[in-house]
């Protein structure tokens, strides 16, 4: 394709991005704006692919765009608008409204010099165009990392440390949303059409899923990739109505969302042990252990994506109630555990102190 | 192991190791409490008793502990240290004895003796002090330990007489850490050296020098209770009495003048001092505290309160002393430091007596209680006449020897009035109170009598203490000449300072 | 330089200059986080740019592996703050 | 022996995954990792003492191309002081949560917690700081909103978006540092930065990520209410801990990656942020009505004592003078660090024991629990900066240095910031002696009250008194 064409086409990306941005940000309904959002990332994730990044540009579609999107989606569905109102700001902006176009316009100021000052420098790092990058050391060490393909050489080997934390990241999220309740009620079970549809839409995803964990070693793919998609799977069945979605219940879904996590630690220890640096894989091994750890990092992943979508802990059938509830359902569940919270308003004594509270006001 | 090294931590750790055990004690181990308070004073006395000889012979006892580059916590014995660390030993053996006496069965007595032995390491540790940092550390420490003790009835008049204390004191060390601080920047580590170190500084220092003296002073001058920073002093006298006996004879006001006289002497040097011009500035201060806070005492019905403010006036003969260049007058101002704490610490255990066992606390209730309290108000009527100066008490030697140091420092024109003023001052708010004591009929029925008179007109341990102090007093001024007396030893001291 | 990079590299500031000013001045939770979100999206096409090394050239692998990473971690922080949000309308239904 | 720096984040990492997969031993098994860690902490900070400076080239790639973990003088004595503080709040988290339930919630999270914060002040490498960023905010956030009360899941949100936020800012730094530089390793940059506005963006966009953070005056706004709504080992750790994570963080780059390019100016915008901190998180203490409340505006304040540091380091020349004013920056980020984690777990007794944090009404409590008054005593003495506090020994070299320097305004910011400090501690503590007493269970439980005492000690005695290595190992190896 002729440059000049190419730039049309990088223009009309470049153009198409900002106003994606623009528009998500700007429309006030929640929907409208999370869509709006989806799409950008898809463009984004074009953007990269014609930047020679399939590997993000995968991601990108199936989690930034996909999976954050259906995220944003579920949430706008079970939250009523105030609630998503929910102060969360320092600055109260009602009332007074002039103070609040004052604040407005300083921020706005800000963010425009942010971006000069972001392109500035961006500029002088274009021209100073670092020769001694990383890229040289990478393709020189790629022969011994066991795999062909660099960006997966750099994730699982080079800067394996940084994947291994990555993980723990994810197991953080899932970990702190058990902590804040179960999942949410399930969804209306799936029709005839859309239950034929699951039930061959499911097995290809998982198959692509392996595919893509696979085919990481040397082309675009691997762990992450592999889990979103499998994660899609998980998300397809939730909307069927599937309330567990094939996930374990108990400990054993703990044995999944730590897998990632547990198997990386468990590599990187044992060549520590053996005498090896932490994580430094020996190159005939290389290409087994980061498959072997890629392997349990997806099942990890796709887990915690589910789970993410659910919203929590799949419920036991017994509570669960079938039939699209309002939030109220969700809320009468929750209620038992804002009980047992841990906030010192609620130890033993707080009865028996409460009548002191009366005569002391003064001071 | 090797005594000179370590006499002087061992000599705080005999109050400190106490008090810290006495914290864990149960309320009711009344025997256990008793005895480990006055183990500890014994043996910080036979300790003191061996630091004053070897101090005598020219020994260096110094503790020395590196807290951070440049900044050594030191523990050093010289005559001056070693004068008040002797007074406020043996009197701390006596008011504790009084102490066991008067908190009978009230609450909290270990919180009470614990917080009491930690005020009294903290002020040995600021005797022993060998440079400003340490002096410093103890100083704030002081106040920490205190706080607890005025606050401890827990009444609303306590704790705010314990606020009242703590912003003075607490604002006061403030300013005291900046001047010294400051002073660390500019001369490095401050050792105190008899004679001074500050001389040697270049001239275009002295403007700085200034400034931080006057922090310095008012730092030291809050605890000291100079006017106008003595406002705590009246407000802290809600305090048990032998709280009352501790800041105002043992402790508290006492470390600030004692803070004053090491600044002159040892960090300054008196001549340089002088040769700024801060001499007449602290000399001014104290005439000025010394008639006020006799005034103030002329009007206080409360007896405590009437005390309270003769401190106020009593202690500034020590800075005097100290503003007066010459050896006479720094023996004057350094023998009232221990001459006004024998006969202040006499005078408000007399007054914990009355209150404790009649229920007094006005003086206008005092009339006959000569008769039912013979002890008690002889040992008050001596330290009364004492404060005023009647020879041969030891107030008298003080008050004589600032007057000659005056003459003899050419300062008698305006030195020589402020004390005859005071004198009768004195003379005017303590004779009607021994007027009262002896010869006018008693009333009816005491206020609150709440020990009847029995064997002793009160309790045991009540009535020892002031009657020893009384003697101290007396002997004091008796045996002024005698070696090891204080005089003498103020006299060793002022030898040492001006290299005589 | 090519122009891919200051084309792709300046539209990355401009949408982490959108993303901010959502992030600090918009009123709804969700308008904020996908504030957040764009602004973290700009900051990688900024790295994806910077990879570029022009037609037919290997571009750099590290900022793509940088840039994954950080699209997980974003997406396990969006997560946990739909979490945070959905109990805090419950809590509020408490009240 | 550079193995430590390995085990010291990947053992609280592993007892992560083990308190998940065995919920039943999980206190048990937290409490032996904490340990263990604390163990490992130690044998560091001998060998650092020993032989300087340890790293680590994760995977045996040399740094750049793969993560270097660095261990000198300043990380190791953070690391000492993250063990510790965490060894005992976990002891007294064994007795404070009741229920099995909130056990097995906890002790996950609050291992990943210590990963991040052992990962990051162990991390050589930019990105991988973000990451370890992004670990710890997440983890903070999920243990603040414990609390499970509106307060507390409406603090740990606005604390999430900040946060987010914050490592937003300081991933756009990064990028642009890789862009010009094409390294993330901090020594190799060190070395090639130069001044411009490539590097001056950058730099300003990781620290104002980073302040966002580390909650420095005006962006404090979050702090308050998150920790004060979190369960009471939670607060300690997020107030002694993690804002200093994020404060090491601008201590590296500004001391050492970026000190060429520094001028006094920026130094003393951070200073004058600092004091408006100061004052104002001083006051607010004093004003506030909660006990919690109370502690937790005071950590603002603290914080603006360790910015007041920059302007005064970066005006003096290297030597000796200005590594004493690094060591007292150091020791008073280390007093404040053991002083407020033991006052939260003290006030956390005080707020099980009354069912209440209301300062008016705590009257009597010196009689009802002598002990953790006594705690609260100790650690306000360290945030008074008191003697023998090791906070004295820091404000010292705060005090002198501006002297030094001839910036004498800092003083009286100092000053004002100690008294209001002594004013809104003995406030508490006049109520605590009052003799007004309310009925309620004298019982305490030793495993609850010991851990408080033992750190708020550590601050005020072991600093204090024994501060002095912590000079020398800075020493040893700037």
């Amino acid at each position: 394709m002729t440059t000049s064409a190419m730039l049309i086409l990088d223009i009309l990306m470049v153009l198409s991005l900002l106003s994606l941005a623009a528009a998500a940000l700007a429309t006030s309904d929640a929907r409208r704006s999370v869509i709006l959002f989806m799409a950008f990332g898809l463009v984004l994730a074009l953007a990269w692919a014609r930047l020679q990044a399939p590997d993000v540009a995968l991601a990108e579609a199936a989690i930034g765009a996909g999976l954050s999107g259906a995220l944003l989606l579920a949430a706008v569905g079970d939250q009523p608008r105030r609630a998503l109102t929910g102060d969360t700001k320092p600055v109260h902006h009602h009332d007074h409204s002039n103070l609040k176009l004052m604040l407005e316009w300083t921020v706005t100021l800000l963010c425009i010099a942010v971006a000069g000052a972001l392109a500035w420098a961006l500029a002088q790092a274009f021209e100073r165009a670092p020769q001694a990058t990383l890229a040289q050391a990478v393709s020189e060490n790629l022969a011994t990392s066991g795999v062909s393909n660099p960006v997966t050489a750099v994730l699982l080997n080079f800067r394996a440390y940084d994947t291994l934390l990555e993980l723990a990241v994810l197991l953080t999220a899932v970990l702190g949303i058990f902590a804040l309740g179960p999942a949410r009620p399930g969804y209306r079970t799936a029709g005839p059409v859309f239950g034929g549809l699951v039930r061959w839409l499911v097995p290809v995803l998982i198959l692509a899923a392996a595919y893509l964990l696979w085919v990481g070693a040397h082309a675009p793919g691997g762990a992450f990739q592999a889990g979103a998609t499998l994660a899609a799977a998980g998300v397809v069945l939730r909307l069927a109505g599937q309330r567990t979605v094939g996930l374990p219940q108990g400990p054993t879904l703990h044995l999944v969302i730590a897998a990632g996590v547990g198997t990386f630690l468990l590599v990187g220890l044992s060549l520590l042990v053996l005498g090896r640096p932490f994580l430094g894989y020996p190159p005939a091994w290389a290409g087994g252990l980061i498959l072997l750890i890629e392997t349990a990092a997806m099942l990890a992943i796709a887990a915690t994506l589910v789970l993410a979508f659910l919203g929590g802990r799949p419920q036991p059938p017994r509570v669960n109630v079938t039939g699209g509830k309002p939030p109220a359902a969700s809320i009468s569940t929750l209620r038992p555990r804002s009980r047992e919270g841990l906030s010192g308003a609620d130890v033993p004594g707080a009865e028996s102190h409460k009548h002191f509270s009366e005569e002391n006001r003064q001071c | 192991m090797n005594l000179d090294v370590w006499l002087p931590l061992l000599i705080v750790a005999s109050s400190l190791v106490p008090g810290l055990v006495i914290f864990f004690l149960k309320e009711d181990s009344h025997g256990t409490r008793t005895f480990l308070n006055l183990a500890g004073a014994a043996g910080k006395l036979v300790l003191v008793g061996v630091m004053i000889w070897g101090v005598f012979h020219q020994h260096n006892y110094e503790t020395r502990w590196t807290l951070a580059p440049g900044l050594d916590l030191v523990l050093r014995a010289d005559t001056l240290s070693v004068l008040f660390v002797t007074l406020s030993t043996v009197l701390w053996l006596v008011t504790t004895v009084y102490a066991i006496g008067y908190l009978e069965k009230s609450p909290h007595r270990s919180r009470f003796f614990g917080f009491f032995s930690l005020c009294v390491s903290a002020t040995i540790g600021l005797a022993l002090a060998g440079n400003l940092f340490t002096f410093v550390i103890f100083y704030e420490l002081l106040t920490l330990a205190t706080y607890p003790l005025v606050a401890h009835r827990g009444t609303p008049e306590a704790l705010r007489g314990a606020r009242i204390y703590l912003t003075y004191t607490l604002g006061g060390g403030a300013l005291l850490l900046v001047g010294t601080v400051w002073l660390h920047v500019i001369a490095g580590p401050t050792a105190f050296v008899e004679g001074g170190v500050l001389g040697q500084l270049p001239v275009e220092y002295h403007g700085q020098l200034k400034a931080i003296f006057l922090l310095l002073l008012i730092g030291l001058g809050v605890k000291a209770a100079l006017v106008p920073l003595h406002g705590w002093l009246p407000q802290a006298m809600v305090a048990p009495a032998p709280v009352s006996a501790l800041l105002h004879a043992v402790a508290v006001v006492k470390a600030g003048a004692f803070g004053i006289v090491r600044v002159v002497y040892d960090v300054y040097g008196v001549n340089f001092a002088d040769q700024l011009g801060l001499l007449a500035v602290l000399g001014v201060a104290a005439a000025i505290t010394i008639v006020y806070g006799s005034l103030k005492a002329l009007f206080q019905d409360n007896l405590k309160k009437r005390l309270a403010y003769s401190t106020v006036s009593q202690v500034s003969y020590i800075a005097m002393g100290t503003a007066i260049l010459g050896p006479i007058g720094t023996i004057g101002g350094i023998v009232h430091l221990v001459h006004q704490g024998i006969m202040k610490i006499t005078l408000f255990f007399a007054a914990g007596n009355y209150a404790e066992t009649l229920g007094i606390h006005k003086v206008s209730e005092m009339n006959g209680v000569g008769q039912r309290m013979p002890a008690t108000t002889l040992a008050f009527t001596i330290a009364a006449l004492g404060m005023i100066g009647i020879p041969p008490i030891a107030g008298f030697v003080s008050k004589w020897y600032l007057g000659l140091g005056a003459i003899e420092a050419g300062m008698a024109e305006w030195v020589i009035p402020v004390l005859i003023i005071s004198s009768l001052l004195n003379a005017a708010y303590f004779l009607p109170v021994l007027y009262r004591a002896w010869f006018c009929r008693p009333a009816p029925a005491w206020p609150a009598e709440h020990i009847p008179a029995a064997r002793y007109e009160t309790a045991g341990a009540l009535l020892w203490p002031p009657v020893v102090t009384a003697g101290l007093a007396l002997a004091a001024g008796l045996f002024a000449a005698a070696p090891y007396s204080p005089l003498e030893w103020a006299d060793l001291i002022a030898q040492r300072e001006y290299q005589l | 330089m090519l122009t891919a990079h200051w084309l792709y590299g300046i539209t990355g500031c401009l949408v982490v200059a959108l993303g901010l000013r959502t992030a600090l001045l918009h009123a709804l939770l969700l308008h904020r986080l996908i504030g957040i979100n764009v602004m973290g999206a700009g900051v990688f096409l900024m790295l994806i740019a910077v990879a570029y090394r022009g037609p037919g050239v290997a571009p750099d692998p590290v900022p793509h592996a940088l840039v994954l990473t950080g699209i997980v971690v974003a997406v396990s922080a969006t997560a946990l703050a739909l979490a945070l949000a959905r109990r805090l309308t419950a809590e509020q239904d408490d009240e | 022996m550079s193995d430590t720096l390995i085990w010291l984040f990947a053992l609280p990492l592993t007892g992560a995954v083990a308190t998940l997969l065995l919920p039943r031993q999980a206190t048990a098994l937290a409490n032996v990792t904490a340990v263990a860690t604390t163990a490992v902490a130690a044998t560091l900070l001998h060998a650092v003492s020993r032989q300087g400076t340890l790293s680590y080239e994760i995977g045996g790639w040399s740094a750049g191309l793969g993560i270097a973990l660095r261990a000198d003088g300043l990380s190791t004595l953070l690391l000492m002081m993250t063990a510790l503080v965490v060894l005992a709040s976990s002891v007294y988290a064994s007795a404070y949560f009741s229920k099995a339930a909130e056990r097995a919630r906890f002790w996950p999270l609050w291992l990943l917690l210590w990963t991040a914060l052992n990962a990051l002040l162990l991390s050589g490498d930019l990105f991988n700081l973000y990451v370890t960023l992004e670990l710890l905010g997440l983890s903070a956030v999920a243990l603040a909103s414990l609390g499970g009360k509106l307060a507390a899941v409406q603090a740990a949100l606005r604390y999430l978006l900040v946060g987010l936020l914050g490592s937003m800012m300081f991933l756009a730094g990064v990028s642009l540092v890789y862009a010009g530089y094409g390294t993330l390793d901090l020594s190799t940059l060190a070395h090639t930065v130069e001044a411009g506005p490539l590097a001056w963006t950058a730099l300003a966009l990781m620290t104002a990520g980073l302040l966002l953070k580390t909650a420095l005056f005006p962006l404090h706004f979050w702090l308050p209410p998150a920790h004060a709504s979190a369960p009471a080992p939670v607060s300690a750790v997020l107030s002694a801990l993690v804002v200093k994570a994020a404060f090491y963080l601008v201590l590296r780059l500004w001391l050492d990656v970026f000190a060429d390019l520094l001028t006094p100016a920026a130094a003393r915008l951070l200073g004058v942020m600092g004091a408006a901190a100061i004052l104002w998180g001083s006051w607010r203490a004093l004003r506030t009505e909660r006990l919690k409340l109370l502690a937790a505006y005071s950590t603002v304040a603290q914080l603006g004592y360790l910015f007041l540091f920059f302007p005064i380091l970066l005006a003096m020349p290297p030597g000796p003078a200005r590594d004493a004013a690094l060591g007292g920056l150091v020791i008073l980020a280390l007093t404040h660090g053991f002083a407020k984690a033991g006052l939260f777990l003290a006030i956390g007794i005080i707020q099980q024991r009354c069912g209440h944090d209301r300062i008016c009404e705590l009257d009597g409590t010196a009689q009802r629990l002598p002990a953790t008054t006594f705690a609260i005593a100790l650690g306000g003495v360290a945030l008074i900066g008191l003697p023998p506090s090791g906070a004295f020994l820091g404000k010292w070299q705060l005090i002198g240095g501006a002297f030094a320097t001839g910036q004498w305004l800092w003083v009286l910011v100092i000053i004002a910031g100690s008294l209001l400090a002594a004013a809104y501690i003995f406030r508490v503590l006049g109520h605590a002696f009052g003799n007004r007493a309310y009925p309620q269970s004298t019982v305490t439980v030793a495993r609850e009250e010991w851990p408080a005492l033992v750190l708020t000690g550590t601050a005020v005695i072991g600093l204090g008194l024994a501060g002095a290595p912590v000079w020398q190992l800075l020493g040893s190896n700037a």
